[in-house]
């Protein structure tokens, strides 16, 4: 049982669920404004590994002492990827059917989707193989009494603290916060209020294809290897912990990340073959025990 | 008192079984071809179940695959390991029917367990709950060693044909047509369009809901079923979530709530999947640009997009062919 | 005017002679999808091969190779249907393929049912030769491996307590491991730990940290080089130094580039050693990387190897007719870049094995081990 | 101030209204009254610019502003309190109310008509730190008519605002909604409360199944005998 519980579990499990975190951030803002599954959100995160893998060598190669100004700029160009590939995304995809029913937005979702990781590995200077990611910030391991830990992990669970109240505030301080629930509650209202309702749209796809584009760089930090189909595993695990903690709820989705991290880590160290499974388990447990997630708020259905 | 009439949808199909018979026999069409619409039929009768859930009945389902992999291994177990089938003794068919139809029960089983949580959820909460389902259905074949795990179930014989696929997806046509069609039909429509509003006039939609989905994992079953005596082996990775989201294409590029549509559109996206090979290979042929098969996918949901972008009700929106509908006798 | 429809007449002759002289032979492989990468080494060793035999004037009689390759995207269903289209469409006389067991199971009856000879380069499955006699391999089949990763293990490096680590949803990594540990305790070793992880998985702590609680002194990871970089490193950062074993999905350029140095006191059983002098291994080696400007790793290579397997059968039956390809398959006696091929009974190839170690960044040859 | 002329609206193939005009004179109240499904709602949602008209023209101050974006009528000067209040359930009232000064860019200004909106509904003020999802029908009532003063619009339009309330309540709301055009702000009301609403108002338009039909000042419409059998249950 030791090994099971053991404090390098909890670190394990916190490490995969910063990961689920940072990218179930920007998944449940869109989710939260326009109530649309996003398949595409994965393949965001995707292309902010791939931009910040092309922007490290670009300035490796240029600037003779790479360190702060090379991070720096990685993980502008991860951040700009996804959310301009977002912005793209929803302007050309989603918004021309924005009044329509809301899942032939779902087929052109997984459109999207499909054509970014099949694009990406058809194109001949990317393809589809492996790529190494590599080291923008020296690794190093912490050894804590008998448990490791490496300053990337302290990095992704900090990243993923900073960006989970840097975005409570946003939403629920600034009046752009507020406009942005507006319109996730109501859109007619919201219109009527005088909002420009696509421009907060587009403004979340924004900010959350760059929180799923920053994820893209600490996965490739964390776990150094990308492939163009690298985004559909954490996309899918990412929209389940949005959905366990309450979608369109940021301290839930957070929750619902580290909630996924841990039981998949304890899981897997109980018996690998339940491993797989055990976050969809939770996922419908909680679901039936209640069914807007663990913190989403209860809007009951009025007639 | 209705007259007795040949119905249209039995007329038509018998004359395209004829029809594809005949052109297969005389070498006319070969065997790929032949293939690809034993395949299409497969996907017409997963599109048409999945169309009793998710467009007819409104429950927004993610895990269809789950019940065809159920049906899939059930019915080739019992095919390739408790019956041991020889396909050339006299009682093979039978037993493979037999076999076909209990990995149908038994989907309709699951599909009945899966059917409670829609009672609770609603949309997309319903949607990932019920792609975890078809995950955790997946997973749990992968471990199983007594049906191959991650090897597979190998070793099935392979019976599936052109008759017995097409049989499989005329009845599969005709009796949702019929459900549809029928006050059931119309009780289930009215949980799609407004599930308060039925429950006040009195529809049972507890029953409609796990009606919906039994059926509509019954024929998912049996579509596993026919797939994997057709390609003799079973995998747990044909069962994903991916493909299920294939089967969701095809609902809605065909028109959600239209079985025509969804009959159309199985075919149109198999046939343009396979196009698309010769088209790419064509193209690079004759521009002599270095493009290979990998782009054959780029292209395949470029088109989608566009399908849903231009023609977002899909191909036939909510309307029915006359060839589907049921002739009101004068 | 006759004089032109002559010209014409004799124009068309003269493409349909062309056209005839054309042997067209089938590729399968998976290029896009999560195993495109493999695919696309297939396909390119396969390609390379093609290209080499018709520089040289042809399978037999100058007539010349065309490669027709279609992919399978790893799905069964589709490896069926391009199994048929090769056959029934593109009329091939054979075909070379598939990567995955799961695909060349669902392809392997289709081309037997049609007596068309195919030769897979890297289905491990057991069963996959036994679909009938049309069916050869060109990669060991598990057991094989397994039991000479064990037996290395064991006896060279004098490992008593063995852990394995493998891919759950995957048949080649599941079975490579099943059989180190059938080999390993027969040797009278203990396997304190055979624990899987979830296909596409990134993070292998859980289970790593669970393996390193049970001491053990060799970790066999039979996995693809791509998980094998990070399963390394994460090994490392949980402290455990010992050697690590694994198998020819090991054999990538990147394995290095992934893995880094935590792949240092790292064994794996391969085919061969890119650094055999013979002339075939560095022709094969050069050639690859003037081509696709990478290094082979090991489906390129053993995709080229099945090519070259398949073009020399067919030239020595010297006919595209189906049976004349099998019965000279079942002949082979060929020198390839993974050694010296001979099919056994079961059509699997009897070659030998190199244990690889991997030393300052490099593949370093170690011993060979004959089956 | 507003002038509606064959205005046209479909769902689909449903056309929700065929052939609506009507005007509505600066300073004054003007009620559209009709059955259900007669169209009223649609109307007030194409004025506003919550739905694209398929045919017809909206002149508003003598401009053009048909099919113009919702919110780019805000500022113009359109308030429009929607059928259901649609109040923002999970922010508070005061939220509520902040929001509605989106596009004023004025905090001063903003804080001025809630304090306006406080002094008419001191019930609302009471209620400033709840969410907008725990008041009463009568109160979110109140808030959605709060939210539309904070736009400051010229021309309000109110639909159906007597919905659902206890009578006590139906009496305050109108009672307000005089107070509010004596203020200076043109209000377009929708009622199916169509006694109430013709006895404050100015002028009238029957709307029957998507076309304007009677019209004319509001005592000559109550006093019409059709009217009267239909609307007013006489």
């Amino acid at each position: 049982m030791g090994s099971i519980f053991s404090i390098q579990q909890v670190i394990n499990g916190l490490q995969v669920g910063s990961i689920y975190a940072l990218i179930a951030l920007g998944y449940t803002m869109v989710y939260g404004i326009v109530r649309l599954i996003n398949f595409a959100h994965g393949d965001f995160f995707m292309l902010g590994a791939y931009a910040a893998y092309g922007t490290f060598f670009v300035f490796n190669a240029l600037i003779v002492s790479k360190s702060g100004v090379t991070a720096f700029f990685v993980l502008l160009a991860s951040m700009a990827a996804g959310g301009i590939i977002a912005l793209l995304t929803n302007q050309l995809a989603y918004r021309p059917l924005r009044y329509k029913p809301k899942l032939s937005s779902l087929i052109t979702a997984i459109g999207v989707s499909m054509f970014l990781e099949y694009f990406l590995s058809a194109l001949p200077m990317v393809g589809p193989s492996y790529r190494p990611f590599p080291d923008v910030i020296p690794r190093v391991n912490i050894k804590i009494g008998t448990a490791t830990i490496s300053n990337i992990v302290i990095i992704d669970i900090l990243v993923a603290a900073v960006l989970m109240v840097g975005l409570t505030l946003l939403v629920k301080k600034t009046a752009l916060g507020k406009a942005m629930r507006a319109v996730s509650q109501d859109k007619d209202a919201a219109r009527l209020m005088g909002i420009d309702i696509e421009k907060g749209i587009a403004f979340t796809f924004l900010i959350g294809g760059a929180f799923a584009g920053a994820a893209g760089l600490l996965a490739g930090m964390t776990y150094p290897r990308i492939f163009p189909y690298m985004g559909i595993q954490p996309g899918l695990k990412a929209f389940i912990a949005a959905v366990l903690g309450g979608i369109g709820n940021i301290p839930g989705a957070v929750l619902g990340a580290y909630i996924m991290g841990l039981a998949e880590t304890f899981a897997s160290a109980y018996n690998s073959l339940i491993g797989e499974g055990i976050a969809f388990a939770i996922l419908i447990v909680v679901l039936l025990v209640r069914p807007t997630g663990l913190l989403g708020e209860k809007t009951a259905d009025k007639i | 008192m209705k007259k007795f009439r040949l119905p249209r949808l039995l007329i038509v199909s018998a004359v395209l079984f004829v029809v594809i018979q005949i052109l297969h026999s005389r070498e006319i069409m070969n065997g790929y071809i032949l293939h690809i619409i034993n395949q299409s039929l497969i996907y017409v009768i997963l599109a048409v179940s999945l169309n009793l859930i998710n467009g007819i009945t409104g429950q927004f389902s993610l895990g269809h695959m789950g019940f065809a992999a159920v049906g899939a291994y059930v019915s080739g177990t019992l095919t390739s390991l408790v019956f041991k089938i020889n396909p050339s003794s006299p009682n093979a068919m039978p037993l493979f029917i037999l076999a076909i139809v209990a990995g149908g029960l038994a989907a309709a089983v699951i599909g009945i367990l899966i059917g409670f949580p829609s009672l609770r959820l609603k949309g997309d909460y319903l949607a990932i709950v019920t792609l975890g389902f078809g995950e955790i259905i997946r997973t749990v074949f992968n471990n199983i060693d007594y049906v191959g795990g991650p090897r597979g179930l190998l070793g099935i014989p392979k019976f599936s044909n052109f008759p017995i696929i097409f049989a499989a997806a005329f009845i599969t046509l005709v009796v949702v047509r019929n459900l549809i069609q029928s006050s059931h039909g119309r009780a289930m429509l009215s949980i799609r369009e407004n599930e308060l509003a039925a429950e006040l006039v009195g529809i049972d939609t507890t029953h409609y809901k796990v009606m919906a989905f039994s059926i509509g994992a019954f024929f998912a079953g049996i579509a596993g079923g026919l797939l994997a005596h057709l390609l003799t082996l079973a995998h747990p990775t044909q069962y994903g979530f991916i493909k299920s989201v294939e089967i969701l294409i095809m609902i809605y590029a065909g028109g959600v709530g239209s079985i025509t549509g969804s009959t159309i559109a199985a075919f149109a996206l198999t046939f343009l999947s396979e196009g698309l090979r010769i088209g790419i290979r064509a193209i690079a042929d004759t521009t002599g640009l270095p493009i290979g098969g990998e782009w054959r996918m780029v292209v395949y949901a470029l088109l989608l997009i566009f399908i849903m972008l231009f023609r977002t009700e899909g191909l036939m929106g909510n309307k029915e062919s006359r060839i589907i509908t049921i002739e009101e006798a004068d | 005017m006759r004089k032109v429809a002559f010209v014409l007449a004799l124009a068309i002759l003269a493409t349909s002679l062309v056209a005839a002289q054309e042997i067209r032979v089938g590729g399968v492989g998976p290029v896009t999808g999560e195993a495109a990468t493999f695919g696309i080494s297939t396909k390119n060793g396969i390609m390379l091969a093609a290209e080499e035999w018709n520089a040289r004037g042809g399978l037999f009689n100058n007539r010349r190779v065309r490669i027709i390759f279609e992919d399978d995207k790893g799905d069964p269903a589709e490896g069926a249907t391009v199994y048929t289209k090769l056959i029934q469409q593109d009329n091939v006389v054979a075909i070379i393929g598939t990567v995955m067991s799961k695909v060349t199971l669902a392809g392997a009856p289709i081309a037997q049912a049609n007596g068309i000879p195919m030769i897979s380069p890297t289905s491990t499955n057991e069963r996959v030769t036994l679909v009938g006699d049309y069916i050869y391999r060109a990669c060991f089949i598990d057991p094989f491996q397994g039991t000479v990763g064990a037996n290395f293990a064991f006896n060279e490096l004098k490992a008593r307590n063995a852990a394995t680590l493998f891919d759950i949803g995957n048949d080649y990594t599941k079975g490579l491991a099943e059989n180190f540990r059938a080999q390993f305790l027969k040797l009278g070793g203990k396997v304190v730990a055979f624990e899987g992880h979830p296909a596409g998985a990134t993070d292998f702590k859980a289970q790593l940290t669970k393996i390193l609680a049970n001491k053990p002194d060799v970790l066999y990871v039979p996995n693809y080089y791509n998980d094998v970089g990070l399963i390394a490193k994460q090994a490392r950062e949980l402290g455990f130094n010992g050697p690590m074993v694994g198998g020819d999905g090991w054999d990538s350029p990147d394995l290095v580039k992934i893995g880094g140095k935590a792949v240092e006191n790292g064994f794996f059983t391969n085919h061969y050693a890119a650094a055999d002098p013979r002339p075939i291994v560095q022709e094969f080696v050069k050639k690859y990387k003037a081509k696709f400007g990478a290094e082979p790793d090991a489906l390129a290579t053993l995709a080229y190897d099945a090519a070259y397997i398949m073009f020399d059968a067919i030239r020595r039956a010297g006919s595209t007719r189906g049976s004349a390809i099998r019965d000279a398959l079942k002949t082979t006696n060929l020198d390839v870049v993974s050694g010296k091929v001979t099919f056994d009974s079961n059509r699997n190839p009897i070659k030998s094995a190199v244990i690889i170690e991997m030393k300052n960044g490099q593949q370093v040859y170690r011993s060979t081990v004959n089956p | 101030m507003l002038e509606v002329k064959n205005l046209k609206v479909s769902y689909g193939k449903i056309e929700a209204i065929k052939d609506v005009s009507f005007e509505v004179p600066d300073g004054k109240i003007v009620t559209l009254i009709g059955a259900n499904g007669a169209g009223k709602t649609t109307t007030l949602r194409a004025i506003s610019g919550l739905e694209k008209s398929a045919g017809g023209s909206v002149f508003f101050d003598g401009k053009d502003v048909t099919n113009l974006e919702a919110h780019k009528l805000v500022p113009l000067g359109i308030s429009h309190v929607p059928e259901g209040r649609k109040i923002f359930p999970t922010l508070t009232v005061r939220e509520n109310l902040e929001l509605a000064g989106w596009t004023l860019r004025n905090k001063k200004l903003i804080k001025e008509r809630m304090e306006e909106v406080f002094e008419i509904f001191p019930r609302v003020k009471e209620r400033a730190d709840q969410l907008g999802g725990t008041l009463s029908g009568g109160e979110q009532q109140m808030l959605a008519v709060g939210r539309a003063l904070v736009t400051g619009g010229k021309l309000l339009l109110l639909d159906e605002p007597s919905m659902g309330l206890a009578p006590v309540l139906v009496d305050e709301i109108f009672t307000q909604i005089v107070a509010i055009n004596k203020r200076g702000t043109t209000i377009l009301l929708v009622e199916q409360n169509a006694a109430e609403a013709l006895d404050i108002a100015d002028f009238a338009y029957v709307l029957e199944v998507g076309y304007s039909t009677l019209h004319g000042p509001a005592k000559d419409i109550a006093n019409d005998p059709r009217v009267r059998e239909a609307y007013l249950g006489v």
